[in-house]
């Protein structure tokens, strides 16, 4: 293992150390339990948008606290969610009688935790909700498993509930709008390289110079099957396929097309990759009408990208325009 | 004879030292079927244990797992620390304030362990989690507890069934937690949640006996 | 080799292509010659700021096309210079009375190809100026060599002039401070990892499990010497040391410090760099008042990073926080 | 007998199958002390040489290499293009509009080149450059023709001290170049540029002759 580092152990701190030297205009950054919240927090008479898991998929979430999207951010350690008192920490910081809905991911140690410290705020008398975000199609979606995993999608969802808790909506809508983003909007992921958690020192599995893991996951958990390694062209084709074939996303769709690089994969592929996907879209009649393009979900240093596309309205479009400004994304301000 | 609060601290110690031994096996298995993290998971929260207790162990039994709960659920993080948390916190409050622990409140804390594991995770046995460790050690334990045995007889037994339990998940495809989205590329791997129960049981009873 | 392309030599149009799709609002891209100007080029009465150089560094330089920051930007296939003919379609494209800059990183290629180009515009009677930015301490700067290596800084050197050739400074202003900059910023890069030319298909170097190349420059040419792998702590001091004993930069002094992820490091490792030196520089009462981090000058899929120091006055702090909207860089707008 | 303009392309065929045929072997030279372009740098000009050609060849050598020069120009980029085209370029303004080449005309075309090269690039003998496969190709020239060598000899002469030249570049410290960033390191390599100069000389000569 070769990383930039120090003690393994140390990672998450260390890093938060240089985001909070930063962007000190934007974030506070509280260490143990670790949690990252606005500078300008409590927001009054604002929801909280609050989200986290692990760490190591970096700007998610940290890099999302700002204005216009996240009030806080729970880094856990990399790639194991956070545990109920950072959770709590983190809602203390930013919620008050407008309340807060929490993004968890779906994976059965961020639903359980995050689950956890709702119910410990709750009981604090604040009104605290969760959506859980599963666009993975990789991930058979059947009652027998855990379901599908939270991926590219909790991107867009933090912008765009976050644009909604800006302009004032209450709760109840951000809630609403949250499930509906939710409901229309899917992912794939495929990785060219492993990931190396820091602890483990070693790759999390090994492929083959001529191997690609078609539908991985964030956290370097194998995925839905090994290809050999193909063309840009052919391998977007496979992923846009994944995803329609899951989601039909139909001729005269407006949609929001996110092609992300899962850390180790440079922008001059990411921006390939996207050309692509838009040519092949277009060939559709899917009309691609907002996009994103970069390292946005990371999984450590893997090389992979993936691909998510939102459906998009003449309301999700407006507040996906609205200005943000965080470490991670930033336009309007 | 029973297992006072002090001994119950010495059980838990030794179940640190254990996580800590085999912390590189537990991330070895996570690494295969999950994402690496279960033995520095664990091991993260019963270090931190360990100076919890150092700076002083409480009165009874319960107190002390309570202790370890607490601490499991704000150290752990991931699937296994709520599940290992609950389990802890479930068999502290059926302990209550009871002073020693005899074969009975032994099959009687990890009945509730199981029953906090299961009502947090939803998962059945065969669905490869640490429930296929620990409701066949449950089982071990109420027939060892039948058969007249001790606490440390008990314990054993639920070891024993534990460690079957747990080798017992190669062959089943995940269906619960990280390792399910394998779909049948998790077989042929021990679930490091089974494992690590196992694991944990086998050091207690050595401890108690 | 594993990366997300088609055929090697389609790489750099089918990336400008994604980038095209993106930004439309940003830059129009044009192909054969390849140059990527302003979509509202040529701004009338402004003098042009053009940089370019072999791709593979993304967002260097076509993302960094756009308001406040350059006019044009010539994108050469993978590590290769591009020809003069092409840096002339993009002068040709934005250049009016007020002339322009051409901002050229010192290597052998990009410096006999722009100059030809300048030649060529000045035959056409447009007034064109060169500065060279040459910050790579890694290299030992002699006459009898083809000297340093632009770096890092070139990024801090296009966003400053370009925000004064925004405000409508002179040619000969824009040109002075340009060669102020240069004099002012020193970088430093290491890799833990080889890039690997498309065309080529195997790693440009070959790096031990635990080593590391210092000094390494954006091409995949070997640095200055192979160390072991060390703690981040160590690396980060080594690399400091490096640019302070070079340029030296004093207590009391301001700086700009650019944390540059060099495309395969990601935002966890580069951010827990950043705040390494932070703290370094703050021991030696070096303040650091301007920051960037992230990866802006990439060397294809190559692990590492490189530390970029800029000692900063009035002028300079003012036109680094002037607006800038631009791919790869915005803010204020 | 010399060589009119239709030689001349067939010469500059011969070079851009050289250049394809050894292009792995010079992007190898360029990973070893450079960025591993050099290969394909030449290839792509010198397979854009081929097609010009194919839609038409101009009447005189000079305007045959002319063609050459500005191809290379727009088409190699890097360090090598620049250098390379002037080189061809010099040469062509140097030829004029002679319809022949002999012996002589060929000394003075690469006379010619060496000085665009050095008039670029500033480098000097023992830079580890193309110059020093270039400027003894000249000198041996020169040598040849006085001895009353024709223009096949000329150029033969000129390719074998472009060969031992190319050699000579392993156990120097590159000065100019990418290659110079390496300082010692650079030592044991072969430079690709005066490399690839040696390798056209040679296919040059050969279809001459
Ligand atoms: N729903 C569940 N019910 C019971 N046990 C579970 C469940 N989900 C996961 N587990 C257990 O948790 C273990 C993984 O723990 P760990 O690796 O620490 O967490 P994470 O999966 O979040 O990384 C699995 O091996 C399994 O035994
Ligand atoms: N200043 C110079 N003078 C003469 N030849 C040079 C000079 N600089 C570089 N070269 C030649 O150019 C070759 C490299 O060409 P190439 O790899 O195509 O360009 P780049 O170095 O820009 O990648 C070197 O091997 C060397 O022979
Ligand atoms: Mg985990
Ligand atoms: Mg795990
Ligand atoms: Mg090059
Ligand atoms: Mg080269």
């Amino acid at each position: 293992m070769k990383k930039i580092i120090n003690e393994p152990a140390a990672v998450v701190a260390e890093s938060l150390r240089g985001l909070a030297a930063v962007h000190a205009d934007l974030v506070r950054v509280s260490y143990d339990p670790d949690h990252v919240v606005r500078a300008d927090a409590p927001v009054a008479d604002k929801v909280a948008v609050i989200s986290g898991g692990g760490s190591g998929h970096e700007p998610l979430h940290t890099g999302f606290v700002g204005a216009g999207m996240l009030d806080a951010a729970v880094p856990g350690p990399v790639f194991t969610s956070p545990t109920p008192d950072a959770v709590q920490a983190a809602i203390s910081a930013t919620t008050g009688e407008a309340g807060a809905l929490l993004v968890v991911k779906n994976y059965t140690g961020d639903v359980l935790n995050f689950e956890t410290a709702a119910e410990l705020a709750a009981a604090e008398g604040l009104d605290v909700r969760s959506v859980v975000i599963d666009d993975d199609v990789a991930v058979a979606d059947s009652t027998f498993t855990a379901g599908r995993r939270g991926v590219g999608g909790t991107v867009l969802l933090e912008k765009i509930v976050g644009a909604a808790a800006a302009r004032g909506d209450s709760l109840d809508d951000v809630e609403r709008l949250a499930r509906r983003i939710v409901g229309q909007v899917r992912s794939i992921g495929v990785a060219l390289s492993s990931p190396t958690v820091p602890h483990a020192g070693e790759p999390s599995f090994d492929l083959g110079d001529q191997e690609i893991e078609f539908g991985i996951g964030i956290h370097g958990e194998p995925g839905r099957e090994r290809i050999p390694a193909e063309s840009a062209d052919a391998l977007v084709e496979r992923m846009l396929d994944a995803v329609t074939g899951d989601l039909p996303f139909n001729s005269g769709d407006d949609v929001l097309l996110f092609t992300n690089s899962m850390g180790g994969t440079p922008p001059i592929e990411t921006y390939l990759a996207h050309g692509i996907a838009e040519r092949l879209l277009a060939d559709r009649g899917i009309r691609v009408t907002r996009r994103l393009v970069g390292p946005y979900i990371t999984s450590l240093e893997m090389q992979g990208i993936s691909v998510t596309l939102l459906k998009l309205d003449a309301e999700l479009a407006e507040l996906w325009d609205a200005p943000v400004h965080t470490p991670g994304l930033r336009w309007g301000i | 004879m029973g297992c006072d609060a002090k001994r119950v601290a010495e059980v838990l110690r030794a179940g640190a030292a254990t996580v800590a031994d085999h912390k590189a096996e537990l991330i070895d298995l996570d690494r295969a079927i999950g994402d690496a993290d279960h033995g520095e998971n664990l091991d993260r929260g019963f270090a931190a244990i360990l100076s919890t207790l150092d700076s002083g162990v409480p009165e009874t039994p319960g107190a002390v797992l309570k202790i370890a709960a607490t601490t499991l659920i704000s150290k752990v993080g991931g699937a296994a620390g709520p599940l290992y948390g609950t389990a802890f916190l479930r068999a502290a409050t059926k302990l209550g304030d009871r002073s020693e622990l005899d074969a009975e409140a032994v099959v009687a804390g990890l009945e509730a362990a199981l029953e906090g594991v299961v009502a947090r995770g939803k998962a059945e046995v065969g669905d490869a989690t640490m429930v296929d460790a620990l409701s066949p050690a449950v089982e071990a334990a109420r027939q060892a507890h039948a058969d007249g045995g001790d606490a440390a007889a008990v314990l054993g037994a639920a070891a024993d069934a534990a460690k079957e339990g747990a080798d017992s998940t190669v062959p089943l495809v995940a269906r619960k937690g990280r390792a399910s989205y394998l779909g049948e590329r998790s077989v042929g791997h021990a679930d490091p949640g089974a494992t690590s129960t196992a694991l944990l049981l086998r050091s207690f009873a050595e401890t108690v006996s």
